[in-house]
């Protein structure tokens, strides 16, 4: 596969727009309601697949794969405190960020694989809402440590109850509760639409992409080297991760492209309530102005490729 | 025609602390306040944006001059160094002050 | 058929997000694109099954709707203020919502049907719309008599070009125009895409319900009570209703859930106009924060076995 | 710089009345008006929803002190009682009194 | 076909809706929304189907539209200057807005070729965003000369990257790049809702449109003649140069519908900026609130006769 | 509780407008300002409308008087003649004044 998924277009078209200040105003409103189609389908999906082979193993994975997140966040943490020399509360407000994942990447790594044809294992959309968590807490108790100044209990509802694991979370249980038979109705809006919605979603990320760009003048070649290399090695590693705990080549793939993902809906919304001097134009331009497109038009086909290697 | 004046205090900020501000609100003692939506600019960049993370929003809140210094103080203290927030005030006529204490 | 519809499903999951107090902001505009879909998608199936087979008995049928939705608004009217003791403009206020019907329920009332495959008659969408009228008139005369200070032009304009009854008769309307070939081109998005909307469109009753779940303590175990007896003791007089007027199973359950629903589009903007002194909370919670998911959760199941009771 | 001075009325109230106080304000002969969107709190509980039955608006009306008299005496007697309603009052300087009477 | 096509019902139905002052507020991130889906469809399938068969006399063609839309705009401005006796800005303004062209009426027209079953040319949707631009440089020029007043720049700018025709052209790239193939996974959004979308466009126009007819009764007679006549003169001016560069009777159709449109998306905007003292008013009544409705109702099956009289 | 004063501009105009006039604040040496959405009617017509050509927006500039009046003979210069728009001027209090040249 040379070209490049018709939806990452749409990225590349929402970049050209923002960098030529096109006036193509997209209403909030329109972008709640695509992210929202975009989180309910790859939920249900999840719990549709979840429902018909659960694996047996899913416990120990999903030990391995929490893992790896906290890991992730440590390595990034220090990579940018003491290699990077940023204070404290921005190094592990970025790290959060990096530990966790974009479920825009997942998506587009996700219509990827259904391009090229190779399947994945169903519990890669339960790994997803999984590592939405742990590298947020670990940012949390790097900034501040576990002293009194957290307020845990609003830190924790912030990430399960904001809109990204709660639609997939809810998404996973309707699929999971109702089956592949008893979604038929909702197919053609769930299933049939996920591509096209997919593709809006990303127009409106690369217009906001822009929006974070020039974050990039002021924050520095540092922080945009760092943007450009943590998804090849994070991506590295979670194919080894992967295919060290016997994911399939489409799961290990997509494995690989969590973790070189950056989150930017939980981890932003959580970050700015824990960490609050930490500032959020760096996290943002690293993770959206600059890994999320390197993941979509670069990093996927390469972790493909690691995946491939691996599995040779 | 004369009518008694209270404090209109009027922030812009962050959308993400709305939530947070009602809590606040609550617990100093204010029932009454009203919100909009916003974008802008200051200080802290342009906040003007399809999405969330970088929404404004528009907090009004009429209160006698008390709480008004409570409510100010409070912000302050809480929000003035690590968000983008701006705020003044003004006095307005009301015509029941009964209902803004 | 013991499991819930999947679309019932998205119910659920809005008020756990309500009740959770989840970040699941669902902008007012999408509020109203979704609920133009749905009522736009229900005139229209209603139209083209109208233009197809027209009852011979269409105009009998109509008047014993209407009577029936007269007659439920003043029987929950004396209910409510002999042995309620609620306030005269409260209790007109309430029996209006209760003797009017919620488009909500009819769809998912349609859905249930779907799913059991069994067929309904045309004329039932015409009875919905039908029924969103006498009930609000009804109300406004029991609270303030045919006195002089009614604006009749102004209620009925807001009754009849309300977005619920406009949208409505408008798909009726174009749904009878064009008849099934010439909506051909529609149907992916009017069709196809029902249930799919219909659970976002759920989605978003059930956080709004929870909203108005506090009014609960405020207004008291009798308002509680009413809201859960009046949908059973309606619904069965529906059913009795359309079983005497001869519709099928399919017709019969439609109308006992036309019945025992209660509106939140038509009269609580209609209420708020003509009755300004009633207090709207009161309605609202009665309505949607009980009555609503009672008669998807419990009613319309139960109506079903009383219809399949009747035609034995 | 010196301006002459007008009332600014501002009014929170129930989106759903946004008709009605148009109408009204034409019929009071006030034609100059602006409408925004807003969510609130005060004595008749939240009103900060999704849907227009629980919404608020913002009304702004630049007019004379006279016609101000006139509009809040209005609103008063047809609203007060029944409606989520609150307002205030300025004086602001304009720039061209001549078209706010 | 003696009926109108669906869609437009949707259209008259709006204009009922206005005209009774239904309470049918769409709110404008719903219109953005439903307007960006509408031009990324057309100009996808443009693109789709130029990468396709690419017509080998495409600049010949090119060229003779756009004199066609400059000469247009200069007839229509000799007309409305000096039988019209309108002001310099105002004339010129109305001028640049007939001799530009409407997406949505370009979109019903290909609507009743598709009921119809006549095929036509892929380049037509070139055509549609090539006759965006002239019409209103000439405009601006003929408001203004070549002076130094005029931030050309600025103008340009407005009129590439307006949202009309960028997304036009970004639709356009994406179809090309991507081909039928690759646009196969979007194709249920993009071209099955295709004429859903644009019921719900038209509904929304006709809404529009009613909010523009008071304009009339203050612009008079005169305009409201000229809005009828245009679209008449043009779309047959428009047929013949169809015919002459060779189109198909489909294609001639079209470009008679281009011709015998207005601008209201593209054109507005521009003028704002570059003829400030031009009343928008005017434009926007003649060209919304009578020659749509015109083109829409009469003129498309008007110029499709013209077109096979043609032919014959 | 006395805090120093600034100048508060609130203009409604078109929404077209708002990219202009934000470059023309940038080019004035304003940094701080907000906008919303709004609707209304003035000598202009009714704006208020599904579509942008009838929208307008609300904006908001907090600065020092001689700022102030540079930007009011802006817009007075630039846009009175030919857009619809309405402004007034207040005096508000501030906390961080530094904030508002
Ligand atoms: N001078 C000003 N006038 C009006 N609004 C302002 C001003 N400065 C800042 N703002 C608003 O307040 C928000 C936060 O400001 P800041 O904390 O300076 O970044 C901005 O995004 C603007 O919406
Ligand atoms: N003290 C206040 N300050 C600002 N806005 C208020 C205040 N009290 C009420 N409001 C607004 O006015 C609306 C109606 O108020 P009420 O009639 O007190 O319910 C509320 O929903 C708020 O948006
Ligand atoms: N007297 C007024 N009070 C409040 N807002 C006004 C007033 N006059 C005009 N406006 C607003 O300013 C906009 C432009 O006004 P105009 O230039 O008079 O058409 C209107 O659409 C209204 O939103
Ligand atoms: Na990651
Ligand atoms: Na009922
Ligand atoms: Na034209």
């Amino acid at each position: 596969m040379s070209t490049l998924d018709p939806v990452v277009l749409f990225f590349v078209l929402g970049v050209a727009a923002g960098l030529a200040r096109a006036d193509l105003r997209l209403p909030p409103a329109i972008y709640d309601f695509v992210s929202m189609l975009l989180l309910l389908s790859i939920g249900m999906k999840g719990g549709v697949e979840l429902a018909r082979h659960s694996s047996s193993r899913l416990a120990a994975e999903l030990a391995a794969v929490i893992a790896m997140g906290m890991a992730l966040a440590l390595l990034a943490f220090i990579v940018l405190r003491y290699l990077g020399r940023f204070d404290r509360a921005n190094a592990a407000a970025i790290a959060a960020h990096y530990g966790s994942v974009s479920v825009g990447t997942f998506a587009v790594g996700v219509a990827y694989l259904g391009r090229a044809g190779i399947s994945y294992e169903p519990q890669m959309i339960l790994f997803l809402v999984v590592l939405e968590v742990p590298a947020i807490l670990i940012g949390v108790v790097l900034a501040r440590g576990f002293g009194p100044g957290t307020e845990w209990g609003r830190l924790l509802h912030e990430v399960f109850l904001g809109r990204g694991v709660f639609l997939l979370l809810g998404g996973l249980a309707i699929g999971w509760a109702a089956g592949q038979d008893g979604l038929e109705g909702l197919s053609p809006l769930f299933v049939d639409l996920f591509k096209g919605v997919l593709a809006l979603f990303l127009l409106e990320m690369g217009l906001i992409a822009t929006e974070h760009m020039g974050g990039f003048r002021r924050h520095g070649a540092l922080l945009a080297t760092f943007a450009l290399v943590a998804p090849v090695v994070f991506g590295a590693i979670g194919a080894v991760v992967g295919f060290a705990i016997g994911l399939s080549i489409g799961g290990t793939v997509l494995l690989a492209t969590l973790a070189a993902s950056a989150s930017y809906i939980a981890a932003p919304a959580a970050m700015r309530t824990a960490i609050p001097q930490a500032n959020p134009a760096l996290s943002l331009t690293a993770a959206l102005a600059i890994s999320f497109p390197f993941n979509i038009l670069v990093g996927i086909p390469l972790y493909s490729r690691i995946a491939h290697w691996l599995h040779a | 025609m004369e009518h008694p004046t209270r404090k209109l205090v009027t922030i812009i900020t962050e959308a993400a602390l709305e939530r947070d501000l009602t809590r606040d609100l609550e617990l100093l003692g204010i029932d009454g306040y009203t919100f909009s939506d916003a974008r802008g600019r200051g200080t802290r960049g342009r906040r003007a944006s399809t999405w969330e993370h970088n929404q404004n929003v528009r907090l009004e809140v009429l209160c006698d001059a008390a709480l008004a210094a409570r409510l100010i103080e409070h912000l302050r203290q809480r929000y003035y160094d690590d968000y983008a927030m701006v705020l003044w005030l003004q006095d307005v006529e009301v015509l029941r002050p009964e209902k803004f204490r």
